[in-house]
């Protein structure tokens, strides 16, 4: 085995167990679309490039999350109905929800996705076989195998910066502070002052904030946004869900269903008696 | 971050120079507005609390829109523009305005094509301009070469022949009606527009302008930037923080390159360089009438005389005048677009290209690869092999079959240059703060850098030239030529051009700043704006002390030409009295106890001057200025809202066309600005503009651009897949009306025509363009980013192949930012020969 | 060419919305499976091998110990090919042993690895123990180890479906169990009316009759609940390839019934009834790509 | 790696209260040792982002002689770390395979390059300025004005390059009596 130093091995999430969970706020309403996020995140995580394919929809050519793409600004082109002026481009930089309750996390049946110590969710990827079953589990179809190498991969928050006390790659480089790093916490409150002062001006009368509230259907995003429109209007889902007690239902159900053939099978053989 | 009020206009900061903009977010967080003007809606529109597209190529006509309204709603901050401006000074009685003669000013020449500017001078004074076309005519009768004072002024402002009232005749016209006619802006918008600028202007607010390449290239460039200098002089808003005009340039030292000058006209430091009629003697050419100006340029000669000793050392003596007539002589503009139209015309043999990509990156570039085919060698340094290396192999026209290799009689040497990561030197950002990089590693294989690649060529050639003993080798047989090797590679040290750069005196010791200048020979400079980079051995430019162990102007981080200035003319931040005009707007103020000026920068001003300080009879050059003159580089100390010299194209700025265009203009019979630079010749043809026969072949108004994702002319872009995967393809964006009208199918082709060019691209029909009402008529306009080219990871066609030659006749700036063409679906193969 | 897709935005018009859009240039919300085609089979051969192996204790019970035996080996058949194809599908199939590296309760598939590792090796200590002679009580116990498992196996690759963001996958997940359970048992019958012991046959058309009558029930019940997202099952590939497996189904159970006079029938229906059961799968499988390749169903699904 | 039970998951899941498995019990030994790439570099260069005149402070990591990574200088007050995506792309700017690494030499006429020594080519260049400078070399003008100047060489470019080199460049050309000499700018 590898000599070297190891961390605690952590019965719980730190983060629940009163650590200091991490995440981002993306705050659509300063972004810029000027893509730094996605090359800085690239440039630092090595993530391969993609084909260039100039797809016409505004001004994206990347057009969503994927194995090669953990972070993706959508751009997003309206005639405003109310406003004589016409037209708004909203522009939001996605990533990774890291998700209080984390579809990937919970379904990965080799242990490659992980909660680490700064609540964020990470792949493994010298432990990931590439099973796939992370890719139809994301509400928001963030993680993809990559189709050469097989693996699974997906925005790990760089968790490498995170240990040496960095940010990361992307709310580093953001030149307009659309992406803040930071406790979740405090993240929290500067989104709630933010979207205030948002609100107040003209144009942000449907801003809100997306994924700050646990009782939503994943427990909340360790990393949410401020949008400006409609979630799905971005590529969002708007109400995405996962929950551990829809597991066991279905297992009930299963269960009962399994009970049934079970039942099917011994009436068909009794019935022979 | 201190403004009120962010105006940008003629420049797309969010996308083009997204860092900085940054401090914008902050002031909009702070309550701050954010006022995007442009023919597009662009992503810095996306976060603007107003955008106002109005036709490219009117933005004079918005401004003096502006000016108008100013004047006429006494919405100007009369204590700073009555004294911190030219509006009371009297201008000579036979200065006759655009007013009166429909569309010239009173000088100009039809023969020569330009004007003689002494009607524009002072009543009874001759003034120097602080930049541009530096000599003034000599002053007439019993006038001066004005140093401080002027002669006549009128701080009751009603004089006839004050700036004051010259300059609201000259705007009377410039209503919001006119400006809706003339620019498609409804009047609504633009009176919500002038009231934001005026209620975030005064003592307690300012206003900043911000601008780009979206106003500098035109034919009437440098006329824009002086509309907004007069409108933000009437506002009160320079000198001050949260005001200003800034320029966001381009290129990584873009201002380093023009400040240490490597351009035609100015030796480093913008000294004017000596043209055939000027004084062959050093005194005369420093002195031309006898006088010197007023301000700091009153200290010429000692500036110059530092240069020539920094280029010369011990050759250059006072016996021979400090070797000035080793300095070359201008007879005229020789711009780049002269060159390129000597190398077509077979004058121009051998061209060096320096990390630049003129193929794609400049106007007309199909007659610029024509002289690049017609050179007798080419020397082109760069990290890649761009179009203007490889133009005799891939370029549209042997791709097209028109040229063939073999017909190219060029010889070209690429040679691969040095990254920022592989050589220590300084860059000058758009702000002039001078930032030292560091050598991270050693170039490999052929890489060099330009300093090892000057030195080189340089002392090669040297030891060529030393054996003949030709009397026209002096000047480069004497350059001083003595700098440390380091390494395998034997590269110049870089800190030592520094020194040079900065200054020494006669004992070697490097000078402390430009005020230790002198001309007798004891001090040399390389450019005397950047004396003081050096101060105390100590390379200033390489200072990195984090922003957060210091102030807000973070003096300790790089180093600000002149003398560490971060805000220039500050001292027009505190009112005549040397007070603060107001607590939320202090930066520098007079401190009476000690005598001297406080605040977080340094003064733009001699630090121990009083407010009430009057010049003695014949002090001269900044001595000269009374206390309350916050214009330093001025003569007479003030901001100019009457230009007297400088321009060639009128002391006003004056709303033209441009070159072409589908209106006329609404102002004048004269359509474009007179004195534009033309090139009548048969592979530079112009459009008929509106009116003329055959106009309406090309109805359509086309602007270039760049994009966040790209560089430029793509030299450092389009070869990363990183950058290229962003935006991979030419495009072209289009209204929807524009589509409709010329069934161009989004995500189809549409090919751009003009006489000069087709180019194809990729249609993005977008609403963030609109038609424009212009004189009744509908003006469509057609986006154009301009980053592609035959080479490179993503390729395209380059949109500046599509622009004629047409330029700014003060700095020789190609018109691409307005012009005329027609747009037809399909690609370009699949066009019609016309 | 234009990538403008999506219902309300069709590439001729420009790209500037007149209605308010429901998604974003017609692109997917949640992601296709990257799954291959090893994996809807592995659904059909595991549910299969699941039903077999408590078909064999059961008759084993009842005292048919040769349709037990049999049926015992072509579940340890199935359970032979199902990691094969599960591996095959992996995108890093030498890493196939990181399956048993955690038990994850959470994850459906966590818990199938481990009992398709429990189902396989309790079979093929079955088999082991029956051709070394050991005493029955051992064949025994590993079978009936297998039975136990073997339901669970039957249907829960649903669970595994049910337990994803796909709109129609998730909203069907309390009722995919039963249609995989009917379709496991048709599945499991059909194998013995194909190539079971004779002693088996009526045995085996019943359980393909009430297999398919289960599955089919599910199948509609199903639909049913979707409601307006049921529309991947009937239009595209997935509507076609449910349509010919709800007639295979119908086919197989009639011919099985026809086949007590004609063993050849009775092969036939056997037959159909395996291939009906596939289908099943594909079908479901197929469906699921249609249901994220348009995002308005999870859009509406997840409505205002 | 040899299996070791006390390090697998399963065990340590159980052992560590982690019955879900879904916090750290899970991690690989690799997870455990990585650290970022920027922790173990060799030298840090304080830079200049090269691209546009805002002036993005940059901090070049390098290792055994590589560029590993470019990123923001939190220091700067400027930029304050923030990069575009220009910026952010330098790392790749500066260590693409496809870049130059060999002097290029086109002979008239040609058609294709050749490859030549940066000596002979250094050799050859001074050789060209020397001949098309005297050939075109114009001592006065027509009024017998003097003009000590050659029409027949020009240079363009200096916007991307440092102030040093633009000093000495033009120092260069001044010499010559190279009036023709521009960039980027237009002022």
């Amino acid at each position: 085995m590898t000599p070297g130093p190891r961390l605690p091995t952590l019965a719980l999430p730190l983060w629940q167990a009163g650590g200091t969970r991490m995440g981002f706020f993306t705050d659509s309403s300063v972004c810029i679309g000027c893509k730094a996020c996605e090359v800085a995140c690239k440039e630092w995580n090595g993530v391969p490039d993609s084909k260039p394919a100039w797809s016409g929809n505004s001004y994206d050519n990347t057009l969503r999350l994927g194995a090669n793409s953990w972070r993706h600004v959508a751009f997003v082109e309206r005639v405003r109905q109310d406003d004589a002026a016409g037209v708004r481009w909203l522009m939001s930089s996605d990533v990774c929800k890291h998700c209080t309750r984390a579809a990937c996390l919970e379904v990965c049946p080799t242990g490659a996705i992980f909660r680490s110590e700064f609540g964020t969710v990470v792949v493994q990827d010298d432990v990931c076989n590439g099973c796939g079953y992370c890719v139809v589990a994301c509400p928001f179809g963030v993680i993809e195998r990559r189709e050469d190498d097989g693996r699974a991969f997906k925005c790990t928050l760089c968790y490498d910066r995170l240990k040496i006390g960095e940010q990361p790659a992307c709310a580093k480089a953001c030149p307009t502070a659309s992406i803040q790093f930071g406790p979740l916490e405090e993240l929290l409150e500067t989104a709630h002052a933010r979207l205030e002062q948002v609100r107040a001006q003209p144009g942000g009368e449907e801003a809100h904030l997306y994924g700050a509230d646990e009782s939503d259907g994943v427990g909340g995003f360790g990393a949410f946004f401020l949008l400006l429109d409609r979630p799905e209007v971005y590529g969002l889902p708007p109400r995405p869900e996962y929950r551990r007690r829809d597991v066991v239902t279905m297992w009930g159900a299963a269960s009962v269903a399994a009970w049934l053939l079970v039942g099917g099978l011994a009436g068909a053989i009794r019935w022979r008696r | 971050m201190n403004s009120d009020c962010v105006v940008v206009m003629g420049s797309n900061m969010a996308e083009c120079h997204p860092v900085a903009f940054q401090w914008v977010v902050e002031s909009q967080k702070r309550g701050g507005k954010l006022v995007h003007v442009d023919p597009r809606f662009t992503r810095t529109s996306a976060l603007a609390d107003l955008h106002i597209p109005l036709r490219a190529g009117s933005d004079i006509a918005f401004l003096g829109g502006l000016i108008h309204y100013v004047l006429e709603n006494h919405r100007y901050f009369r204590d700073y523009m009555v004294n911190y401006t030219n509006a009371a000074t009297i201008i000579d009685e036979h200065f006759l305005d655009t007013e009166d003669l429909d569309g010239f000013f009173s000088g100009w020449n039809q023969d020569q094509g330009m004007y003689e500017n002494r009607t524009w001078q002072y009543r009874g004074g001759s003034v120097w301009a602080a930049a541009g076309q530096r000599t003034a005519p000599p002053p007439q009768g019993e006038g001066v070469v004005v140093a401080g004072e002027v002669p006549f002024e009128d701080p009751s402002l009603e004089d006839p022949h004050c700036v004051f009232q010259l300059l609201r005749r000259h705007f009377s016209r410039y209503t919001e009606e006119m400006v809706e006619r003339t620019c498609g802006v409804p009047a609504a918008q633009f009176r919500r527009l002038a009231e934001l600028i005026c209620d975030s202007s005064g003592p307690e607010r300012t206003t900043c302008f911000v601008y780009a390449v979206g106003w500098t290239q035109h034919t009437v460039g440098v006329q824009y930037i002086r509309t907004a200098a007069i409108l933000q002089l009437l506002l009160g808003n320079m000198g001050r923080p949260g005001g200003g005009i800034l320029a966001l340039r381009g290129h990584a030292n873009i201002q380093g390159a023009t400040d240490i000058a490597t351009l035609f006209d100015v030796l480093p430091g913008y000294l004017p360089m000596p043209m055939a009629q000027d004084a062959t003697d050093l005194d005369g050419f420093c002195r031309p009438h006898g006088g010197a100006a007023g301000g700091y340029w009153g200290n010429l000669k000692a500036y110059l005389v530092s240069l020539l000793k920094a280029y010369w050392g011990d050759a250059a003596t006072a016996d021979n005048q400090f070797a000035f007539n080793y300095l070359p002589r201008l007879t005229g503009d020789h711009s780049t677009y002269q060159s390129t139209l000597g190398m077509v015309d077979g004058t121009v043999k051998g061209f060096f290209v320096l990390g630049e990509n003129p193929a794609v990156g400049s106007a007309h570039g199909t007659l610029h690869r024509r002289g690049l085919r017609n050179l007798d060698w080419l020397v082109v340094r760069d990290l890649y092999e761009i179009e203007t290396a490889s133009f005799w192999r891939d370029s549209p026209e042997v791709a097209a079959g028109e040229v063939r290799s073999e017909e190219i009689g060029t010889e070209v040497f690429l040679l691969p240059a040095a990254a920022h990561t592989e050589k220590d030197g300084s860059f000058t950002n758009t702000q002039r703060l001078l930032q030292w990089h560091e050598r991270a590693v050693d170039p490999a294989g052929d890489r060099r850098s330009e300093l090892w690649f000057a030195y080189w060529l340089g002392r090669r050639i040297r030891e060529k030239l030393e054996r003949r003993r030709l009397d026209r080798d002096r000047p480069i047989l004497d350059l001083t030529w003595d700098y440390p090797l380091e390494g395998e590679q034997q590269e110049p040290r870089a800190e030592a051009v520094l020194r040079e750069i900065s200054g020494v005196a006669a004992d070697g010791s490097p000078l402390p700043g430009l005020g230790a200048l002198r001309d007798d020979g004891s001090t040399s400079s390389g450019t005397w704006i950047y004396c003081g980079a050096f101060a105390g051995g100590q390379n200033q430019a390489a200072r990195r002390r984090p922003h957060w162990e210091q102030s807000w102007v973070a003096p300790e981080w790089g180093w600000a030409w002149p003398m560490n200035r971060r805000v220039l003319y500050n001292r027009a931040s505190a009112d005549p009295s040397g007070q603060p005009w107001s607590e939320r707007k202090r930066y520098l103020a007079w401190d009476p106890e000690l005598g001297r000026w406080t605040g977080p920068d340094v003064p733009d001003f001699p630090v121990d001057r009083a407010p009430t300080y009057q010049p003695p009879p014949g002090a001269s050059a900044e001595n000269s200025l009374p206390g309350d003159r916050p214009f330093v580089m001025q003569a007479d100390g003030r901001g100019w809202l009457f230009a007297p010299s400088g321009l060639l194209d009128g002391p006003l700025p004056t709303h033209y066309e441009p070159q072409e265009s589908p209106t006329h203009n609404p102002l004048y019979e004269q359509e474009a600005n007179p004195a534009r630079q033309l090139f009548r010749r048969p592979d530079n043809p112009y459009h008929p503009t509106a009116g003329e026969e055959g106009a309406d072949r090309f109805p359509f108004v086309m602007t270039t651009y760049r994009l966040t994702e790209h560089h430029t002319a793509g030299g450092m872009s389009r070869f990363l897949a990183r950058l290229s995967q962003l935006q991979p393809e030419m495009f072209c964006e289009v209204s929807p009306e524009l589509a409709e009208l010329r069934q161009l199918r989004h995500g189809g082709w549409a090919t751009i025509v003009t006489e000069r060019a087709s180019i194809e691209a990729r249609v993005l029909v977008t609403a963030r363009l609109t038609p424009l009402r212009v004189q009744g008529q509908q003006v469509h306009q057609v986006g154009l980013p301009y980053h592609w080219g035959s080479r490179g990871l993503v390729r395209g066609d380059s949109a500046n192949d599509l622009f004629p030659l047409v330029l700014d006749p003060n700095v020789h700036i190609q018109e691409v930012k307005a012009a005329t063409c027609d747009v037809r679906p399909g690609r370009r193969a699949d066009q019609a020969p016309s | 060419m234009a990538a403008v897709g999506g219902r309300e935005e069709p590439a001729e018009r420009p790209l500037v919305p007149r209605e308010r859009p429901r998604s974003y240039y017609g692109l997917p919300i949640v992601r296709r499976p990257a799954w291959t085609w090893e994996v809807p089979l592995y659904f059909f051969t595991g549910g299969t091998a699941g039903a077999l192996a408590a078909t064999s204790i059961l008759a084993r019970w009842s005292g048919q110990h040769r349709m037990g035996r049999s049926a015992r080996r072509m579940a340890l058949a199935g359970a032979l090919v199902s990691p094969a194809l599960l591996i095959s599908d992996l995108g890093r199939p030498a890493r196939f042993l990181n399956m048993l590296r955690v038990v994850r309760p959470t994850s459906p598939m966590s818990l199938g690895s481990w009992t398709l590792a429990g189902f396989g090796s309790a079979l093929g200590m079955a088999e082991a123990a029956d051709l070394a002679g050991l005493p029955v009580a051992v064949t025994g116990t590993m079978e009936g180890a297998a039975g136990i498992l073997g339901p669970i196996l039957a249907n829960y690759t649903a669970v595994l479906l049910g337990d994803t963001a796909n709109p129609i996958w998730r909203a069907g997940r309390h009722l995919l169990p039963f249609v995989f359970s009917g379709s496991s048992l048709a599945a499991a019958g059909g194998a013995l009316c194909l190539a079971g012991p004779e002693e088996g046959r009526p045995v085996s058309r019943r359980m393909v009759v009430v297999g398919t009558a289960l599955e089919q029930a599910a199948f509609l019940a199903m639909e049913s609940h979707l409601g307006p997202l049921a529309e991947p099952y009937r239009t595209g590939r997935g509507g076609r390839l449910a349509r010919v497996h709800r007639l295979a189904s119908w086919t197989s159970a009639v011919l099985v019934l026809a086949g007590r006079r004609s063993p050849l029938l009775l092969r036939l229906g056997g037959a159909i009834a395996l291939g009906s059961s596939a289908l099943l799968r594909q079908a479901v499988y197929r469906a699921g790509f249609q249901a994220v390749d348009d995002p308005s169903y999870l859009v509406e699904s997840q409505g205002p | 790696m040899p299996f070791e039970a006390r390090r697998w998951p399963v065990w340590r899941q159980v052992t560590g209260r982690d019955l879900l498995g879904l916090g750290g019990t899970s991690t690989s030994n690799l997870t455990e040792v990585r650290t970022a790439r920027t922790a173990s570099a060799d030298r840090v260069a304080p830079s200049i982002c090269p691209y546009c005149a805002v002036g993005c402070g940059q901090l070049v990591y390098v290792r055994q002689g590589e560029v590993t990574q470019i990123e923001g200088d939190p220091a700067s007050p400027l930029s304050r770390g923030r990069l575009c995506p220009k910026g952010a792309a330098s790392r790749e700017l500066v260590n693409s395979p496809l870049r130059e690494l060999k002097v290029k030499y086109r002979r008239p006429h040609g058609t294709s390059w050749e490859e030549i020594s940066l000596d002979s080519a250094m050799e050859m260049i001074a050789d060209r300025v020397i001949a098309t400078r005297d050939a075109t070399f114009e001592e006065v003008d027509q009024q017998g004005r003097p003009l000590r100047r050659t029409m027949g060489i020009a240079s363009l470019g200096g916007a991307t390059i440092d102030n040093e080199e633009n000093y000495l460049w033009r120092k260069l050309m001044v010499g010559l009596g190279v009036v023709q000499v521009e960039n980027q700018a237009r002022i």
